[in-house]
């Protein structure tokens, strides 16, 4: 059949675009923040990242061996997946954890339905759901101290830590012990607040100095910057906003999804935001937009294509819905951070959005 | 200028350089044409010779055998020598009048009307419908019955399709640059057939010099006006065109007559001015031989059934080997299995690619990553329509808009999966045809 | 708290908290058989609010009217259960006649409600005491019946929602309906921990 | 009721701690037990017969796994819109073989048919290529785009649309590419027939065994370029002529063997110039041989053979002239002495 | 022999979780141990064999009407028979069973079968339908348990089987881990069944 | 009505038959249950203070005041506590001496995570809580230095919040209850007395 023209039917031309350069783009896309996590917590960051990367790489191709379907880990699909979980641990986590995540996630969460395009839920996330509920003290404890600085973010750490060292040791543990959104939900615990000091008054009063230092200008440079205790992708707002530029230029993410995700944050948390007794602060929907995975989240999981939205009205549906849940998990829920939770149940909603948006034809009218 | 546009669309590289300064040239005479007897949307001509009868150039060798039905001319002079299946422009095989040429290029007689401006309207389209000419654009369909609107459907406005934007073709570029005027008056003919009061003429921004030229002369006209478009495909499509020079939506599965326009392809328009003019038949057009394979990319005055083949040997051959033949433009022509088909009357174009730019990649899974869904001009879920076809789900397909589609590729374009989405639509909409079919 | 506010803890805690499929595992059986298709699941879904709302305010009734002042808490099991047996059977009836339309989008749900353990489930947690050692009085009890059904209409719909996608890929030979069905609803599972812990 | 009224009142601890729960469930179940009564009266549907029947027939495990609303769903959706009957789970076969009893599917009473392919064509060496084909790896979808990948445009694509629609297994495709139909397995369910875009496929009765390989109508010397086996049938008619009961028909270049005329002789096999004719049973047809003992001379047997071979006289033994008779059975069953055997 | 044939199926060919898919809801909440496992196995058999008895022999007094209220009676009659002995009798295992014991009546599996099978056969293949299905309700649920118990807490039976190192994976115990687990079970049957 | 009245009374049949034999299934298993029911609650009493005869006070918190079987003296109380941990109720029961100081602690009933919450069962956690004052039942996360804290089970904070927060609220409740109750007080009185005596 080699001297035959080849035959095939319309269109006779193609974009460059290919699922492969899609996958790498992002790979790439994610890198900024990578270097800004060996900065900050060294290479064990690095380690960990490709630990969860290549684990994926070979679950994916082992299980489409034992299916007997092409081996198609060379889109890079998979490692971006192992790439997107590892970023969702913490540098001070086990060696074994981002390996026990991304099989999970490629096998339960990729491969049980046939693969790539085919999960209804962004496996990554799932991947990182598992190990909370498997591991969950491994998981939520433990966050790696950054080169500079303390874990929770707070602006002049040693200048209020002198003062609650003596005042509290308790609230000097909470500040330079975990990560800013740990700490703001700490704030709001009333039984937090009410043992920090023997007096009543003066803990309400210790609570707000913490709080309002949290949402300092200073303090808010080192959320920007990454600066803070977290998990490896959301150690800076700015790596990663330099990586979503890449790929809102490069055409592969669109830019209602993160709009609206991180919109609602913004809006939600500036109008939810003020914690019991502590006063106001214009500072806060920037803290809660930069502080946690909301970046990360919201410009490369929320985005990810199989499990968002086929329809535009959709995606604005989508995203608000995830924003919507991220405050509320955050302020009322269980959890310090409520990005992965939101963005998997969003996920699950996301056949029932895309049937209630179904497009109208060019010309057709409302019945 | 501002320019207009629709929503939806994708912006393939035009390709355009390689023909777009050659100007039009006759193509040498064929020694033998087929004249198929199906090129145009309706049913097929009847043949009203026999093999074995002489014919001359431009005279009646079927006839057409209904209202949305076509007349077909001889387009060289010579021997009926069979009529039987030959291969069709658009890849298959169907009948057609098989013509042996004398080499003489014998004319039936034509005429030279001085006041065809002021024919009645009655014979201005029999004009039309004696000539044989159906749409140039691609479609095909027979002019003189979408001249005729019925009457409850009054036409207010006429567009000239100058778009052009399919990648590689140059023949409506040239046409629109040598013969502007003849245009413009196949315009205003055409306008007063329906008794239209606007003519547009839309062309696409990546031919600013037919764009200054066309306002030029329609300076002086009040109710003529150039349209400049974005560049963007499928800026030709029918709908898309109406909605970016009037801002009307034509319903889903209704013909642009429902809102007052009809639509014509510039070359239309200049085969109506010479059939009312000379009663010229439509024997021959301008149809452009291009791509990276062909030694001397031209725009070519060919008679309708000359072997693609010749078309090509005249211009220069080939200077590599060549991958893939695509009759028509490469986002909806047609890939052939060979040279050996005839132009037809809808041929505006034969683009040839080499091995390497005709290799297509394997369809990979579906990574619902909406690309499709964000470029389909018809704002349908072609992802969708594809996985449904495929997993016999016709309802949903339906539901998703797989009989809106005017299959116009973008959605394949794009696909970094590299579905083939068309065919899947295709595949359905037959499986849908043959559904009803089975329901009746 | 005033009535709307509480009413709408417990809608949260019904839906999306304490979900009888998800978190409390009752109703499994409808809800991995009848998710493949939406309409059926929205069928399935409407028929179980119905049912479930009923059965709350009779299985109250009896309990409260009959078998407390008597001391009869032992036959509660028994007295439920042929509650839902006969209430569930009278509805299918009622409706198969007056309204076939709506017999055969909801109606023909019915007969497997009866074996669904979620309806008897609502109807024992309604009298069982609180952490506080209080009971739902007559009006939450029934409302508590019917945001558990909503909620559980919710995840069924969801999960059809799934499923009807999944239909349109190339799973598995091995993993399709079933496993891939229980797959999915641990993931939902695990996709609704996020509620998990929550104070409202 | 008035056990209720009476008994109520005398409720107290004495009262034996089992008769007041019986009074009291009983009660219950009594109410229970009228208010249904009443309702199965007053609310009383006539429903399909068959419906109830088949709820009979499944198991009642309502699971859903029909995909329905349980089996009164289920039951219903068979006997009002065609639903398969086959998708029962837990009833398995025995469930299946009960509905089609009530449905009344009477496949089973008429003679068994089996698919068969109507093409000597298809696969990697058996084909000649038009093209290089790229795209959808479906024939329904191939045979769109310029006729088909393969130079015949009537013959076997290759794509497997036939394999892919049965839901029996029936159909295997073999290291060359080429399909084969497994007729212990093919339920003659139709659904390769529908799916063949060249309508190659044809059910015909499991008991004749020629069958003609080709549905080309091309002329004879292209038809022949064509084809991939170089095996088609080129329209010559001399099947047809050699035909002892008139059951092909050659049109449009092509010869069709009406199987309900056709006795299964295989005597065009033998003619076909083209091998385009195949004969499962060649070689292994027996001839008919008269037991003169307990023939009666009816001459029914010698007007029934096609070829005439039976001779004899009226109320005389017959005979059979072996080298004429084709072994097509026909006398066999219409003697009524059962006279005839074949040996 | 048809009571050795009913008695059999329900170990693999029905088996009433794997093949039949009911009575889910026992089995993912009481199958976090194996000890759970094995009473809630057996509470069950005990009334789906006493329900199956009883069905078979009212068959034919029960009008088709009142069917259903009538089978539910009997079944919850057996269901807090068992509940009661059990609280009186082995009230640990009764404690650790929990809200799962009344939920027996609704088990699907026990009125599936009174419906699908005792409703149409003698007492004596009923016995043998019930011990059957019974037993392979157990055997399900005990295997389920096994891989929960073993992963999500390195016992089984309560015998330490995993190292002291080993760090619990805990999901397997929790709602998620139980259906995960279940799906793969059934996708290992679907796997083993397609090589035969 | 022939038929109302059959489906009525069948119905009726089996549900006098089957109620029978359920009150009947009851009369005997209800004592024992109440038995073990009692047994069990002893048992829990006795294993937290043995060696000791109980009297149960109800009120606002009811307890149990724990006396010496032999010197009738006064040994402690005990009580039920209760809060919402991390999947539902966590019911806890303790044991204090006279002077409110933790003998120890049982957490009789739970739904926590297995793995996590459950393990506040385990001695290795309810151990700690032996001896401990009101002051000194801090959960450590929430500033409590050990060894005057409790140090809080890995990863189950919550649960551990529920059992020392329960614990803590109820001692402060009997505390109240005991004082104004006159027996205990005039009982108290009187060892005080005693006390001086010597
Ligand atoms: C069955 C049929 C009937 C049509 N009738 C009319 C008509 O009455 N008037 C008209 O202006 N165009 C008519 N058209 C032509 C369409 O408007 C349109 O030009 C043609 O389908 C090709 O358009 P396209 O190349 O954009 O697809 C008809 C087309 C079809 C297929
Ligand atoms: C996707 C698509 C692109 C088209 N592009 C062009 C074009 O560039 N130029 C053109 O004349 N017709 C184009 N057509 C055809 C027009 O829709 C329409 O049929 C034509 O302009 C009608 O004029 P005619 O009947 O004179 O051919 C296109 C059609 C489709 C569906
Ligand atoms: C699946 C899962 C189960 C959990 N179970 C419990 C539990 O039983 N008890 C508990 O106190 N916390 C439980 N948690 C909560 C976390 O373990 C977490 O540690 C808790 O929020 C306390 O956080 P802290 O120790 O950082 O304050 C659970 C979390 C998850 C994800
Ligand atoms: C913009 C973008 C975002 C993505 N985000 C994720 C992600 O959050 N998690 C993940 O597992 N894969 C992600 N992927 C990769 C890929 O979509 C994923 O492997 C599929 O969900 C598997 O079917 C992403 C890909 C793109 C192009
Ligand atoms: S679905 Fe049809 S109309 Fe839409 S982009 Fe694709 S081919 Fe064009
Ligand atoms: S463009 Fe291709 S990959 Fe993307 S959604 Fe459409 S069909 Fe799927
Ligand atoms: S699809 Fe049907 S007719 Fe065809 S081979 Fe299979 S069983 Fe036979
Ligand atoms: S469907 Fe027809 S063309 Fe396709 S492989 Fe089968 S026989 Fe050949
Ligand atoms: S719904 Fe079937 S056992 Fe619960």
């Amino acid at each position: 059949m080699k001297d035959k023209y080849i035959v095939s039917s319309a269109p006779h031309l193609h974009d460059k675009t290919t699922t492969k350069n899609v996958m790498w783009n992002v790979v790439i896309a994610l890198s900024p923040a990578l270097v800004f996590a060996v900065y900050y917590w060294g290479f064990r960051a690095l380690l960990l990242t490709l630990l969860g990367a290549v684990s994926a790489v070979v679950t994916e191709a082992l299980i489409q061996k034992l299916r007997r379907v092409p081996v198609t880990v060379s889109d890079g699909s998979a490692f971006l997946t192992g790439m997107l979980l590892s970023y969702n641990i913490n540098a001070g986590a086990p060696w074994w954890m981002p390996i026990m995540g991304s099989v999970f996630a490629i096998a339960v969460g990729k491969q049980v339905f046939g693969g790539l395009g085919n999960n209804p839920v962004n496996p990554a996330l799932l991947g990182r759901a598992f190990l909370l509920a498997s591991w969950p003290s491994l998981m939520t404890s433990g966050w790696l101290k950054p080169k500079s600085g303390a874990l929770s973010g707070i602006a002049d750490p040693d200048a209020i830590a002198m003062n609650l060292k003596a005042l509290s040791p308790k609230a000097f543990d909470l500040v330079t012990g975990a990560t800013p959104l740990k700490v703001v939900q700490t704030l709001r615990d009333s039984s937090f607040v009410a043992s920090i000091n023997a007096d009543a008054g003066e803990g309400i009063d210790l609570a707000n100095r913490i709080f309002t230092n949290i949402t300092e200008m200073d303090a808010l440079k080192n959320l920007f910057w990454g600066n803070i205790g977290g998990c490896i992708g959301e150690v800076s707002a700015f790596a990663l906003l330099l990586g979503a530029a890449y790929l809102l230029y490069k055409n592969i993410i669109e830019w209602r999804i993160p709009l609206f995700y991180i919109g609602t944050v913004f809006v939600l948390s500036f109008i939810f935001g003020p914690i019991k007794g502590a006063g106001f602060s214009p500072m806060l929907p920037f803290f809660h937009i930069f502080a946690g995975g909301l970046m990360l989240g919201a410009f490369f999981m929320a985005t990810d294509y199989t499990t968002s939205p086929l329809t535009k009205n959709g995606r604005i549906i989508f995203a608000i819905g995830c924003g919507l849940l991220t405050v509320v998990i955050r302020f009322v829920g269980g959890y310090p951070e409520g990005v992965s939770y939101s963005i998997l149940f969003m996920n699950v909603m996301t056949p029932l959005i895309d049937k209630l948006t179904m497009p109208k034809a060019f010309g057709r009218v409302k019945k | 200028m501002r320019l207009q546009t629709f929503p939806g669309g994708v912006h393939p590289h035009d390709e355009k350089h390689f023909s777009a300064s050659a100007p039009i040239t006759k193509a040498p005479l064929p020694a033998k044409v087929a004249i198929h007897l199906s090129q145009h949307i309706g049913s097929p001509s009847t043949p009203v010779v026999s093999v074995g009868d002489e014919v001359l150039t431009g005279q009646l060798i079927a006839e057409a055998s209904g209202f949305v039905s076509l007349n077909q001319h001889a387009s060289i002079s010579g021997k009926v020598t069979a009529i039987d299946r030959f291969p069709h422009p658009c890849g298959t095989s169907s009948l057609a009048i098989q013509i042996t040429g004398d080499g003489q290029d014998k004319w039936v007689e034509l005429v030279d009307e001085p006041n065809f401006m002021d024919l009645p309207v009655s014979e201005m389209k029999n004009r039309i419908a004696a000539a044989g000419i159906c749409g140039m654009g691609g479609a095909g369909f027979p002019t003189f019955v979408k001249l005729s609107p019925p009457e409850d459907k009054p036409i207010d406005t006429v567009i000239l399709n100058g778009v052009e934007c399919e990648p590689f073709l140059t023949s409506d570029y040239r046409l629109m640059k040598e013969k502007a005027k003849d245009i413009i008056t196949g315009l205003k003919l055409i306008m007063k057939i329906v008794n239209a009061r606007k003519g547009y003429i839309g062309i696409e921004a990546n031919k600013p010099d037919v764009i200054k030229e066309m306002e030029k002369l329609l300076s002086s006209e009040a109710n003529l006006d150039v349209v400049g478009l974005k560049l963007r495909y499928p800026q030709g499509a029918e709908k898309q065109l109406i909605y970016a020079a009037t801002k009307r939506k034509v319903p889903a599965g209704g013909l642009p007559m429902a809102v007052g326009v009809v639509v014509q392809n510039v070359g239309t328009a200049f085969a109506v001015y010479e059939a009312i003019r000379y009663k010229k038949p439509l024997i021959e057009r301008i149809i452009s031989i291009t791509g990276s394979p062909v030694a001397k990319p031209q725009n070519l005055l060919a008679r309708i059934g000359t072997p693609f083949a010749e078309l090509v040997e005249f211009c220069g051959g080939t200077k590599e080997r060549v991958g893939k033949i695509i009759s028509g433009g490469p986002m909806m022509g047609f890939a052939l299995p060979s040279l050996d088909a005839g132009m037809g009357k809808g041929s505006s174009g034969l683009v040839l690619m080499n091995e390497k730019q005709a290799r297509l990649n394997e369809e990979g899974n579906c990574l619902r990553c909406a690309r499709c869904v964000d470029v389909c001009p018809m704002n349908l879920l072609p992802s969708m329509i594809a996985a449904a076809v495929k997993y016999k789900n016709l309802d949903m397909a339906v539901q998703a808009g797989l009989n809106d589609c005017m299959k116009c590729g973008s959605c394949a374009y794009v696909c970094p999966a590299q579905i083939k989405l068309v065919q899947w639509i295709d595949t359905g909409k037959i499986r849908y045809a043959e559904a009803q079919r089975a329901k009746k | 708290m005033g009535f709307l506010g509480q009413l709408f803890s417990m809608a949260i805690a019904a839906i999306l908290i304490q979900n009888f499929v998800l978190a409390r595992f009752l109703g499994l059986c409808p809800y991995l058989g009848v998710s493949k298709k939406l309409d059926s699941a929205f069928g399935m879904g409407m028929a179980v609010i119905f049912v479930m709302t009923m059965a709350s305010a009779f299985c109250y009734i009896i309990y409260q009217y009959l078998l407390v002042p008597y001391g009869l808490e032992y036959l509660q099991t028994l007295a439920f259960i042929l509650t839902i047996a006969a209430l569930v059977q009278f509805v299918e009836m009622v409706i198969q006649k007056n309204s076939p339309a709506l017999y055969k989008s909801l109606g023909v749900y019915l007969p497997l409600i009866t074996t669904n353990c979620a309806v008897l489930g609502v109807a024992i947690l309604n009298i069982t005491p609180l952490a506080d050692g209080s009971r739902y009085n007559f009006l939450w009890s029934v409302l508590n019946g019917f945001l558990s059904g909503v909620g559980f209409t919710f995840v069924l719909l969801a999960m059809a929602g799934i499923r009807e996608r999944l239909e349109l890929v190339d799973m598995p030979k091995s993993m399709r309906g079933m496993p891939s069905g229980l797959i999915l609803a641990g993931i939902m599972a695990l996709a609704f921990y996020g509620f998990m812990g929550m104070k409202i | 009721m008035i056990a209720l009224v009476i008994f109520l009142p005398l409720a107290t601890n004495t009262m034996s701690t089992i008769v007041l729960p019986v009074i009291i469930l009983g009660a219950l179940g009594l109410v229970f037990g009228l208010v249904l009564a009443f309702a199965a009266k007053v609310f009383a549907v006539k429903i399909d017969e068959r419906v109830e029947q088949i709820i009979a027939a499944l198991p009642g495990a309502n699971c859903g796994a029909c995909g329905q609303a349980g089996c009164a769903g289920y039951a219903s959706s068979i006997v009002e819109s065609d639903t398969p009957i086959n998708l029962c789970a837990p009833g398995g076969a025995a469930a299946v073989e009960k509905i089609a009893k009530i449905m009344g599917k009477t496949a089973s009473a008429q003679t068994k048919k089996i698919a068969q392919y109507h093409c000597s064509s298809g696969g990697f060496n058996n084909t000649k290529w038009k093209y290089a084909y790229q795209g959808i790896e479906s024939c329904k979808s191939a045979v769109n785009i310029a006729d088909g990948p393969n130079l015949c445009s009537w013959g076997c694509v290759g794509y497997n649309d036939c394999q892919k629609a049965c839901v029996f297994d029936a159909i295997s495709v073999d290291e060359q590419g080429m399909r084969h139909i497994d007729a212990a397995k093919c339920t003659a369910c139709g659904a390769c027939v529908a799916a063949c875009p060249r309508k190659l496929i044809m059910l015909i009765p499991e008991t004749k065994h020629v069958v003609i390989n080709c549905s080309s109508k091309a002329k004879m010397p292209l038809a022949k370029q064509l084809c991939g086996t170089e095996k088609p049938c080129i329209g010559c008619g001399l099947c047809s002529r050699k035909c002892p009961v008139q059951a092909i028909t050659v049109e449009g270049n092509l010869a069709r063997i009406d199987y309900a005329k056709c006795i299964d002789c295989g005597l065009c096999a033998t003619v076909c110039p083209t091998k385009c004719i195949t004969d499962s049973k060649a070689g292994k047809r027996l001839k008919a041989e008269i037991e003169a003992e307990k023939c009666i001379g009816c001459t029914i047997c010698a007007k029934i053979c096609p070829t005439q071979a039976i001779s004899g006289e009226l109320k005389q033994a017959h005979a059979v002239n072996k080298d004429a008779c084709i072994g097509c059975e026909q006398c066999v069953g219409k003697c009524p002495k059962k006279a005839i055997n074949m040996v | 022999m048809s009571f050795i044939k009913e008695l059999t199926k329900g170990i693999i060919k029905e088996n009433p979780i794997f093949v039949i898919v009911l009575g889910m809801c026992p089995t993912l909440a009481t199958s976090t141990s194996v000890e759970n496992a094995l009473g809630m196995g057996m509470a069950a058999t005990f009334v789906l064999v006493c329900s199956n008895i009883f069905i078979s022999l009212i068959k034919n007094i029960t009008p088709d009407k009142i069917r259903i209220p009538v089978y539910v009676v009997v079944i919850a009659s057996f269901v807090t028979i068992v509940d009661l002995s059990m609280a009186a009798f082995i009230p640990d295992l009764h404690k650790s069973l929990g809200l799962f014991i009344p939920l027996i009546v609704v088990n699907c599996i026990i009125l599936g079968r009174a419906e699908a099978f005792a409703n149409k056969n003698n007492v004596l293949n009923s016995i043998a339908d019930g011990i059957g299905m019974g037993l392979g309700f157990t055997l399900a649920l005990s295997v389920v348990a096994t891989i929960r118990e073993i992963l999500g807490n390195g016992t089984w039976l309560n015998i330490k089987v995993l190292p002291e190192t080993y760090d619990p994976m805990l999901i397997t115990l929790l709602a998620p881990g139980a259906f995960i687990t279940l799906g793969f079970l059934m996708a290992l049957m679907n796997m083993l069944k397609e090589k035969k | 009505m022939k038929m109302f009245l059959q489906l009525g009374l069948i119905l009726l049949a089996f549900c006098m038959v089957a109620t029978a034999l359920l009150a009947y299934v009851n009369s005997f298993t209800k004592p024992r249950i109440e038995a073990i029911k009692l047994k069990e609650a002893a048992d829990a009493r006795n294993e937290l203070i043995p060696d000791s005869e109980f009297e149960e006070i109800t009120g606002d918190l009811s307890y149990y005041i724990a006396r010496d079987k032999t010197t009738k003296e006064i040994k402690g109380y005990t009580f039920t506590a209760e809060q919402i941990g991390y999947g539902g109720p966590v019911k806890t029961m303790a044991a204090v001496d006279k002077d409110f100081k933790i003998i120890s602690i049982k957490v009789i009933q739970q739904t926590e995570t297995p793995g996590l919450g459950t393990n506040a069962t385990l001695p290795k956690f309810t151990d700690q809580f032996k001896g401990k004052t009101l002051d000194q039942l801090t959960v450590d996360k929430d500033g409590g230095v050990p060894p005057n804290a409790i140090k809080a089970l890995t990863g189950a904070t919550i649960t551990t919040r529920a059992v020392a927060n329960a614990v803590k609220a109820s001692i402060d409740k009997l505390r109240a209850s005991v004082s104004q109750s006159p027996e205990t007080a005039a009982l108290s009185d009187s060892t005080a007395a005693l006390e001086v005596a010597k």
